[in-house]
């Protein structure tokens, strides 16, 4: 198999682009990415998005999002795998050059949920679960996490904060983070204070929903006709599994297998362990996800992932630093971009081009992204080209 | 709900009819194509009870479309007596804290608003607590 | 570059299954795939789908569908290309079998018209055109074919029934298809006498949307255990394009140029011209788009594609049949499951099993799927593995 | 249309308002990110005279959801003086048969019924024939 390297990176700032077509959101990454890649033209475009067709009446975003960017003739399409459609377009992407038939893949996660409002949002975010069993019944992906949430701090005796320490360290991160949605600190006490979206889970416990694009572009070192001013990243490694779409068909809610298998699917192709990485871009879309996810990647025992959130181990200067430019809670959830976003942002690190958040030394980072309760998920080990 | 999705769901939703599976016996709801312990495919209509008791449960505050004037309202995972987990709501709790391993019944009543489409008001099943005394 | 073949192909006859929920459908195309494949267990599910969260208010559909047929912990995700979409996640699983990380693919198209209406679905359907530019002017996708036929028949100085061929031999190859959704023919005195739906096009112009679900098994020859009662038909090349989404941003809107792209990238890739096959599976969505189809393949001059369907050419003994088990005029139009139907009529043609419509000799198989008016093209080569 | 839609695309809807692009003058409309003539990117705004003439048209009899009160209708491409061609519906025919190069200009209208969610009433572009004696 030959390498792949990501050769360049584009992001917009993520929050309310009320003015701003889909389209465009999504060209200001495309063109950045292609710039930072020097230039390079992709042959194909695999695009991320989860809500388009319901809530901006538009399908088929693969050409009109080449076509609007100049890329005419290019191959494109769109993958979609709820809130892990980003990511799932990465790895469409990486098997797409891997094979060997594609030399130059664009991917690009776009979100734009300011084409409508409120109860049309929840509605559409609910098709991502099982529509006729879970959505009719009033279900959102809201008051599911809150099942989950629930049982989680019921099951391992969690005090009513437990959970606010992802939040808090999110909050922290995006303040240096100029693309992030929520650039304020929080305190415990203002997370206690919270109003509840669906008990237990409170306004902090759950990343707000907002319009975003970020881009990646793929290719084989080789490709490049010229050094890039910034270092190379590889993928090293890919998995992507699923779970029961229902949570109500789960032997065991708390056991986000589908984040399990991925993880080791994409840790055994690089030939890593989860510990050996620096970096870990994990999905923050509430935070007892974020707990769950830990524990899938074997950091933490089952039940005790919510307590280092409560150290220093999390945060930048910490042995496993998360969501380093924000996460999902504060640099804002832009659903099915979101799994770009994190590969944008770990490359950030890679690179050595985080700023003030810098991780020392960061080689090797892993990203994952869940689509619902774990119903899906995707991950990638990322690491310095030489 | 749109008028071909309502009675294509009207036997599940009103009478909770799942399945049972010739194979292994496990009971299933709600109907899948292939059992999720045995792998086999075909399958018989199975009622269950309507009894269970909540495994989880939330009291939500945000409403998708559709629910918006029931705000707010309890949704929970129901575990039936026969095996599998539901999601349903909550109703009739009156002034009773709601706690996981309380036990629910099913009743059947109005799940949602009429939607834009066709005037249908969607029926279906719903979990109250059961009363003292009742068993 | 290691052979990817299809080890087994599975389909659900088209028509109205107001009764039967997409889920179902589906997974009667996949288990019926994987019954012909000996049981092959695959490892990724690319679904190919339009409608779904539009029409069934369901995303998620790779959880969905593979949770639902018993293939949990797989890898899966939706493809969405317009009306190609099943080619397009055919196109998905073809490079992730051929990058080596996928053993075992399974590809579904599946589409469920029924779950709504009339209006509901044309406006749906217009949503893979531009709908900030198109669809809110009230353009469908059946009224921007009309625009190009009329064109169409205007520069060429077509006869009013000059376009009728293509329907008459989608409907006389349905007659022994048991999956087709109209097994009855079609005069052309039937034709002349049909209601307009958009001038000019007629009833009999436009392929009728319903229900349906196909599914192929991709593999390597060397995963297969055991010897198959069938033989195996191997994907030699692939090939995706994309050209404006807008009809009015084309200099030329009948030269269908994605098509032209994505055929000339096909047939590079297996080593053949167009002229090499035996079967051409053509998208006969609407019979303008045929006769396009068939220039674009140059199989006939520009302008001249109609006058191939008013001789034998294109019969099940003609020089290139067409639509041999009635193309999407007869056998009907499962919109995003289209380009898997196509491939599986070529699978069982270039294996021997087309019955009354066998197409003698038939060894190499072309399939060409638009997405609107070629806003998107698919192209496949497909010949028998030895 | 929703409102967030509704206000994004007013200028356009109501003004024929493209771009011009500033590297290789090519008039655009709709408006685009890159220039499909030069790859340029930014653009400046630009008023088309809203005089063309009908590059193909169609009457359709079947609407989708929004355009079911109209049906028939009649939708064109136009080819506009300065260059690009718009889709847009055909209004004020009379008895006027439509012919392809027939001449039109751009007038506004009520371009589709009132929706689901917000009561608006959508106006924009539509074209009619030039009357003869007026040029
Ligand atoms: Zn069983
Ligand atoms: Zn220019």
């Amino acid at each position: 198999m030959c390498d792949v390297v990501i050769a360049g990176i584009g992001q917009v700032p993520v929050g309310e682009h009320w003015g701003v077509p889909l389209r465009t959101l999504a060209a200001r990454a495309m063109l950045a990415a292609q710039r930072d890649a020097g230039g390079l033209k992709p042959q194909a475009l695999y695009v991320g998005n989860l809500l388009s067709p319901v809530v901006s009446h538009q399908s088929n975003l693969g050409t009109l999002l080449a076509d609007n960017a100049g890329m005419s003739g290019i191959e494109a399409f769109t993958v979609e795998a709820a809130e892990a459609s980003g990511a799932g377009a990465l790895r469409a992407g990486y098997l797409a050059v891997l094979s060997g038939y594609v030399d130059v893949a664009m991917v690009v996660g776009v979100e734009k949920f300011t084409d409508a409002v409120g109860p049309v949002i929840e509605g559409a975010m609910s098709e991502t679960m099982d529509y006729d069993f879970e959505a009719t019944n009033g279900l959102t992906p809201t008051a599911a996490a809150a099942m989950v949430m629930r049982l989680y701090m019921q099951t391992y005796d969690l005090p009513s904060d437990g959970l606010a320490g992802f939040p808090v360290l999110a909050h922290e991160n995006a303040l240096n983070n100029p693309n992030a949605y929520f650039r304020r600190a929080l305190t415990r006490e203002g997370y206690a204070r919270a109003a509840m979206l669906s008990t237990p889970l409170n306004l902090y416990d759950k990343a707000p929903y907002a319009d975003g694009a970020a881009a990646v572009i793929l290719t084989r070192p080789d490709r490049l006709k010229k050094a890039l001013e910034h270092p190379l990243v590889q993928v090293r490694g890919s998995g992507a599994a699923i779970d029961t779409l229902a949570l109500h068909d789960r032997h065991d809610p708390l056991a986000f297998h589908a984040a399990v298998v991925a993880i080791q699917n994409a840790c055994r192709h690089a030939g890593i362990l989860p510990a050996d990485v620096q970096v870990f871009e994990l999905s923050d879309n509430f935070s007892v996800y974020a707990a769950l996810c830990l524990e899938a990647g074997g950091f933490a025992q089952r039940g005790a992932g919510w307590k280092l959130a409560n150290g220093d181990e999390l945060s930048l200067k910490g042995r496993l630093p998360v969501c380093t430019m924000g996460g999902m809670k504060a640099r804002g959830n832009p659903a099915g971009a979101s799994g770009v976003y994190q590969v944008v942002e770990a490359c950030l690190q890679l690179r050595g081009e985080a700023g003030a958040n810098q991780v020392r030394d960061a080689r090797r980072a892993l990203t994952l992204c869940l689509g619902g309760p774990a119903s899906t998920a995707v991950c990638h080990v990322l690491q310095t080209w030489q | 709900m749109e008028v071909p999705r309502y009675w294509r769901l009207q036997k599940q939703r009103y009478a909770l009819v799942g399945e049972i599976c010739p194979h292994c016996q496990v009971k299933i709801f709600p109907p899948r194509d292939v059992c999720p312990e045995c792998g086999g495919e075909a399958k018989q209509p199975f009622s269950f009870s309507g009894k269970g008791t909540v495994f989880s449960f939330t009291t939500m505050y945000d409403a998708p479309k559709g629910f918006e004037m029931n705000t707010p309202y309890t949704v929970a995972l129901v575990k039936l007596e026969e095996g599998p987990v539901v999601t349903a709501q909550l109703t009739d709790l009156g002034e009773q804290p709601v706690e996981i391993g309380m036990p629910v019944e099913m009743v059947t009543r109005r799940i949602r608003e009429d939607e834009e489409d066709k005037g249908i008001i969607v029926y279906g099943y719903k979990f109250r607590p059961v009363m003292a005394g009742t068993h």
